[in-house]
């Protein structure tokens, strides 16, 4: 359904462009009905960015971004982005900045309505809402009619998640949706997220926490430096990580019953087998990966 | 990652008593009852701007018509005193008080109105086009105003209120512009306004709706400061012996004063008033201002 | 005994009234002890880390006293307290990335700071360049602006700087949650080896992250709605928690091999209460699976196993 | 570095091009002939001059070659050095006009701007110490500068010159003395700046008074300023940070003042009669020599620009942060 190939993001930084940062190297991945993909990373792995490139927030420096066989970087104009986006939305990471402050927090589901259903009527469109919140376990009594400050951030991102709902939408791309929430309400979130993909719906969940990465995902892809380390299916990635950058971030999670010491100790036990990684010169942008299981990739290893 | 508001306690919930909305204009208020500074600005600025709208409809002939005896100091007659030609100086002072208002309103809105559109198209857009408009405006923010504005005037043969607020619009802009492009810039990252580009939403529709609304009381601000700036710019081109032909302003009176020697012969009421009338304008507009700062800035509040 | 707290009470003026952040916190700390402060956002878990070094503008102290090393610590009097500040009680703050001049070379501020506490730079100098070393950074960095380091840099040099004049107690506010993984295990583990070699005599570790504590901490306070709801040793937290709030937070967090389809988790319904107008008695009761009538009395503070206590009716005493 | 400061010369130099072109452009796109219009107001008696002038204009405005011509060859006098001849003072070239008035102007500005910066950011550092201060210095500061520039200069010259008799209101020097380096002709010479000088140097500084008690109170607010605090670092040394760090937007704010401040010289030279670029002025107004006029414009924005620069340089080396960054430091 979506397919990312050779997809690049160069920024010129300085003035007039003096130096490049290179934001995203050649990130190939597919995201599929119905399926939950992880893509993790550290600050400045370009897992954002990718994100922003899906929802065609940001250009795409080269490398095509499928969505239904059709390019979604080369989408010009106004009203053929405004299509796409009847198919693909997201939510983002701080569920306060993505209320406008000043009006009340159901305002984002009357810019759809403006937008998308004009013609729908006032009850027909009362009750397309109270679906939408029902699906996203939401009250509506204790979120209607409310200024953002009102609610908790949990509540704020499901409503962001049923206003995504109103629309048909295919493909959800949730960037750091939960890393602003507390412990006892993110997991409800990420349920919901699990719940929406046995309801078929593709969801690309970028994240910085490899234990919620790995909780809701089926296929997760580690980023580094722009460039994908380490793909695979989420229990193999995680049960079995190949690439030495994904061992050194496992190794460092914390965890909950595990010490580092004791991940430590486990670790020089068995230490893991290695694999051969693929090599790029100095001057290739490219950064190609090897398939060293089924479905099971790993990529370029950088300093 | 973090999510700890600076007042615990104090963010959350659902359990607050009032709407937000009323909440925040109420609390507006309550900080604008208390604030010294804005009231005796506004005070100030309204009493002026009365006398200019109802003091002329009490003045008898036209405030260059020689109605008296020369060279009086103020009496109960000629409230301040009059000309070496027997002009009345109080109807010349309220129909120049009318002018300068005129002068203030239009060369600070079409300063205004320039100038928040370059800023906000320039942090908006990004890109090259923020480049363009950027130099445009450090080339017009280093240009001297005044002095462009002599030799433009200069070559004009007909001059009015209206022409010289032109003028002064074009020319006076740059810094507004360059502070609503740092304003929209940062609120343009806000994730509310991806979400209203998610939402099929057009840039102006976003800009009008999203970004200005937010920022409004700094528009606001900026408005009363070029309105003042406008007002001191008008006084030295009408100083200078550019001022309007035939009119009468604050400036053109002072102006006069000088020329005829109002400062050797000691008629200290023909260039005290005018002056005085300017420096209160535009000293009550800039401690209104700050003001409003410290009512809206809640970090001004504590000193 | 290093820190003693009783009865604290800290409330936030607002307009609308004062928010009761801290409402009666009792509890311990011994020497060598690095205790976790854990809570969700607005349990007061910065405010007590605050109120032990600096009130700010809004905050007062309504009730309770500190003890440290057995001297009482008057917090609300600023000006008696900068006797304590930095010498005896030291702070890395959850700004860590900005809480450098920005335009002095970080040796230089350094030493000022230093001389304005009435220390010898020259002193202190061989330690400071000894420490900048162990937590991996070459003392060159103190001819540097702020701006020429890492983030991760920075925190390591405000976590030097902060325990330079080996205080008694060391609070570390959210210190490592803008941190990337890996750089964050090091600054933790640094930490840690700070307390052990004897630099920093005990520590109150803020975080919202309760994985992290318990790689570090010896103990784990954990604060609901502006209380103590159960402090004991990191592992007893973690295995075997009495509390019902610790036992549903703890059952709130996915780790690495939980996935979806072995076990669902669960959150905790609804929110947690308002601080402007708090309930009475246990502030957990409306959303606790277990509570009862005797919860709308505030339960107290009990020991219920040496070093294991909780706030809790429905506790085994 | 090099980068940095090319780009800002670029910025410089194009600000130059237009308003070399503004000036060009203006006398040629009015309605009317120029010239005719210039001399018929300019009402020269003698009827030879006037043909001469005539000639000699018709020939610099060129207005029968194509506009592209009349553009380069107006470009390739003024790179000579060429800025036509002065009407009102006919045949003295403009550039030696401008060049004997530069040096009042100059010595007013300079220790103007220069001394009020200085004086304005202590004042309003002082200022943010505490409420009482904060709320009478503030408003003195706001007032100060919605001064008109040509007020303040009437109110000093009418109070401490036609009324206290304590300095003269009028002129550089006392026409009785012919300039020389003698002790009563510097004298003589001060006492005719002061006046000027201290209007100007009072309306710019309530406008650095509050640029620097706002900034300062947003460094007291920062979090290094917090921090420092929470060592429990003493007020002096954090004042200290927070003044210096609030000086570096204050030297940006130099150049941004620039503008005003000169505008604020010529109005008050005007006041005072005083010999510098600001009575020429009036002087070119009043007999309509535009050439003057424009001569003066292009002497101010150039000398805009160098100030401009020397301020950008300033700032570099004043501030580490740009510094590094231009060296490329590690972040």
């Amino acid at each position: 359904m979506l397919e990312l190939s050779h997809v690049h993001k160069v920024y010129r930084v300085g003035a007039f462009g003096g130096a490049r940062l290179r934001a995203v190297r050649d990130v190939n991945l597919t995201v599929e009905p119905g399926e939950v993909v992880s893509l993790i990373g550290e600050s400045g792995s370009g897992k954002s960015t990718i994100g922003k490139m899906v929802l065609g927030l940001t250009g795409v420096s080269s490398g095509q971004i499928l969505f239904e066989g059709n390019d979604v970087s080369r989408i010009r104009g106004f009203s053929a982005k405004k299509e796409y986006y009847r198919r693909v939305q997201g939510v983002f990471q701080d569920p306060f900045s993505s209320f406008n402050p000043i009006f009340k927090a159901d305002r984002v589901f009357e810019m759809i309505r403006s937008s998308y259903f004009p013609a729908t009527s006032d009850a027909d469109w009362r009750q397309k809402v109270l679906d939408a919140i029902g699906t996203v376990r939401l009250d509506p009594g204790n979120v209607l009619d409310k200024y953002p400050h009102q609610l908790s951030g949990g509540q704020l991102q499901r409503l962001l998640i049923a206003r995504a709902l109103l629309l048909d939408i295919k493909l959800l791309v949730a960037d750091e949706i939960i890393s602003m929430l507390d412990a006892s309400t993110r997991i409800d979130v990420l349920n919901l997220l699990a719940d929406l993909k046995e309801r078929g719906l593709g969801i690309l969940f970028v994240t910085h926490d490899l234990s919620l990465g790995n909780y809701v995902s089926d296929r997760s892809v580690i980023l580094r430096k722009g460039a994908i380390a380490e793909m695979g299916p989420t229990r193999a990635v995680f049960e079995n990580p190949m690439h030495p950058y994904s061992r050194h971030l496992l190794s460092c999670v914390p965890q909950l019953h595990r010490t580092w010491t004791e991940v430590d100790e486990e670790l020089a036990a068995n230490p893991p087998e290695d694999v051969v990684l693929p090599t790029v010169g100095e001057d290739d942008d490219s950064a190609p990966l090897t398939e060293v299981e089924k479905g099971h990739f790993v990529g370029i290893d950088q300093h | 990652m973090t999510n700890v508001p600076a007042t615990p306690g104090a963010a959350d919930s659902g359990a607050a008593p009032e709407p937000a909305g009323e909440r925040k204009v109420s609390e507006g208020l309550h900080f604008a009852r208390r604030n010294p500074k804005l009231l005796i600005g506004t005070g100030i600025v309204l009493a002026l701007l009365f006398t200019g709208l109802i003091g002329p409809l009490f003045i008898d002939q036209g405030p260059n018509v020689y109605v008296g005896p020369k060279s009086q100091p103020p009496s109960s007659e000629y409230w301040m005193g009059t000309t070496s030609f027997g002009q009345d100086i109080w109807a010349q002072f309220v129909y120049g008080l009318r002018s300068t208002f005129l002068v203030g309103a239009l060369g600070g809105g079409i300063a205004f109105v320039v100038g928040t559109a370059v800023g906000f198209v320039a942090g908006f857009k990004g890109g090259l086009v923020d480049e363009l408009l950027n130099m445009f405006t450090n080339v017009v923010l280093v240009l001297p105003t005044l002095v462009v504005l002599i030799v433009a005037v200069a070559y004009l043969d007909v001059r009015g209120v209206v022409v010289q607020a032109l003028f002064i619009g074009l020319t006076s802009w740059p810094w507004a512009a360059r502070a609503v492009r740092s304003q929209a810039l940062s609120l343009a990252t806000r994730d509310y306004v991806d979400l209203a580009r998610l939402s099929g939403r057009r840039t102006w529709r976003i800009i009008t709706t999203e970004i200005a609304p937010n920022m409004s009381s700094y528009l606001v601000m900026s408005f009363i400061l070029l309105f003042g700036g406008a007002i001191l710019i008008a006084a030295g081109l009408d100083f200078i012996g550019l001022g309007p032909a035939n009119g009468v302003s604050l400036g053109l009176m002072l102006e006069s004063a000088v020329a005829w020697s109002a400062l050797q012969l000691g008629m200290w009421w023909w260039f005290i008033p005018p002056g005085a009338g300017i420096t209160l304008l535009v000293g009550s507009m800039y401690i209104l201002n700050v003001g409003l700062d410290e009512v809206f800035n809640p970090k001004l509040r504590e000193l | 005994m290093t820190l003693r707290v009783n009865d604290l009470k800290v409330y936030y003026q607002t307009l609308r009234g004062d928010v009761h952040a801290l409402d009666g916190v009792n509890f311990d700390l011994a020497d060598g002890e690095i205790m976790g402060l854990a809570g969700e956002s607005g349990c007061g878990k910065s405010t007590l880390g605050k109120s032990l070094i600096r009130l700010d503008g809004r905050m007062r102290h309504v009730d309770g006293t500190i003890e440290l090393d057995g001297e009482n610590v008057p917090i609300a009097d600023d000006r008696a307290m900068n006797r304590f500040r930095y010498h005896e009680i030291s702070l890395i703050p959850q700004y860590a990335m900005s809480a450098l001049n920005p335009t002095r070379k970080i040796g230089r501020m350094i030493n000022e700071l230093l001389r304005s506490r009435g220390v010898r730079p020259a002193d202190v100098a061989e330690e400071l360049d000894r420490r900048l070393e162990l937590v991996g950074l070459d003392p060159d960095v103190l001819k540097r602006f702020p701006i020429e380091l890492s983030g991760g840099m920075k925190q390591r040099v405000v976590m030097v700087m902060a325990t330079l004049l080996d205080p008694s107690l060391l609070i570390a506010d959210e210190a490592t949650s803008a941190l990337d993984v890996s750089t964050q295990r090091s600054v933790v583990e640094s930490m840690v080896e700070f307390r052990d070699r004897g630099y920093v005599k005990s520590m109150i570790f803020v975080t919202h992250d309760i994985s992290l504590v318990y790689q570090m901490a010896d103990t784990v306070m954990v604060m609901y709605a502006g209380r103590i709801a159960e402090k004991a040793p990191a592992s007893t937290i973690i295995n075997d928690p009495q509390h019902p709030y610790t036992k549903m937070l703890i059952g709130a967090l996915p780790e690495v091999g939980t996935t979806t389809e072995d076990t669902r988790l669960e959150g905790i319904p609804g929110t947690p209460p308002g601080l402007l107008h708090p309930p009475t008695g246990c502030r957990f009761k409306d959303r606790c699976p277990i509570a009862s009538e005797e919860c709308s009395q505030t339960p107290p503070l009990v020991e219920i196993e040496p070093g294991h206590w909780a706030a809790c009716w429905k506790t085994g005493r | 570095m090099w980068r940095y400061m090319g780009r800002k010369l670029g910025i410089y130099g194009i600000t130059f091009v237009v308003a070399v072109t503004i000036n060009w452009m203006i006398p040629r796109f009015m309605p009317g002939d120029p010239v005719s219009s210039m001399l018929n107001r300019a009402s020269v008696s003698d009827p030879e001059a006037l043909e001469r002038m005539n000639t000699y204009y018709n020939e610099v405005f060129g207005l029968d070659t194509p506009l592209y011509q009349q553009y380069l060859s107006f470009w390739s006098g003024l790179l000579r050095g060429d800025l036509g001849i002065s009407v009102w003072l006919y045949p003295e070239p403009v550039t030696d006009i401008i060049l004997r008035h530069i040096p009042f102007t100059l010595g007013l500005l300079l220790p103007a701007i220069i001394l009020s910066w200085i004086v304005g950011n202590r004042f309003g550092a002082f200022a943010a110490r505490s409420k009482i201060l904060d709320n009478t210095v503030l408003p003195l500061g706001y007032i100060l500068t919605a001064t008109p520039y040509m007020w303040l200069a009437l109110l000093l010259a009418w109070a401490l010159g036609v009324v206290g008799g304590f300095f003269p209101t009028a002129g550089g020097y006392s026409f009785a003395l012919t300039p020389s380096w003698s002790w009563p002709f510097i004298s003589n010479l001060l006492t005719h700046w002061f006046l000027p000088f201290l209007s100007m140097f009072l309306v710019a500084l309530g406008g650095w008074a509050i640029g620097m008690r706002n900034m300062i109170i947003y460094e007291l607010e920062a979090d290094y300023s917090n921090y420092l605090q929470a060592l429990g670092a003493p007020r002096r040394l954090i004042r200290r940070y927070a003044f210096r760090n609030a000086m570096l937007p204050q030297i940006t704010g130099l150049a941004v003042q620039l503008g005003t401040i000169i505008a604020g010289a010529l109005l008050t030279e005007i006041v005072f009669n005083y010999p510098g670029l600001g009575t020429l002025v009036l002087n070119s107004l009043n007999n309509n020599d535009f050439f003057l006029l424009q001569g003066i414009f292009l002497f101010v924005v150039v000398g805009v620009l160098i100030a401009n620069f020397i301020i950008d340089i300033i700032y570099v080396l004043v501030d580490p942060r740009t510094r590094v960054q231009m060296t490329g430091g590690a972040s």
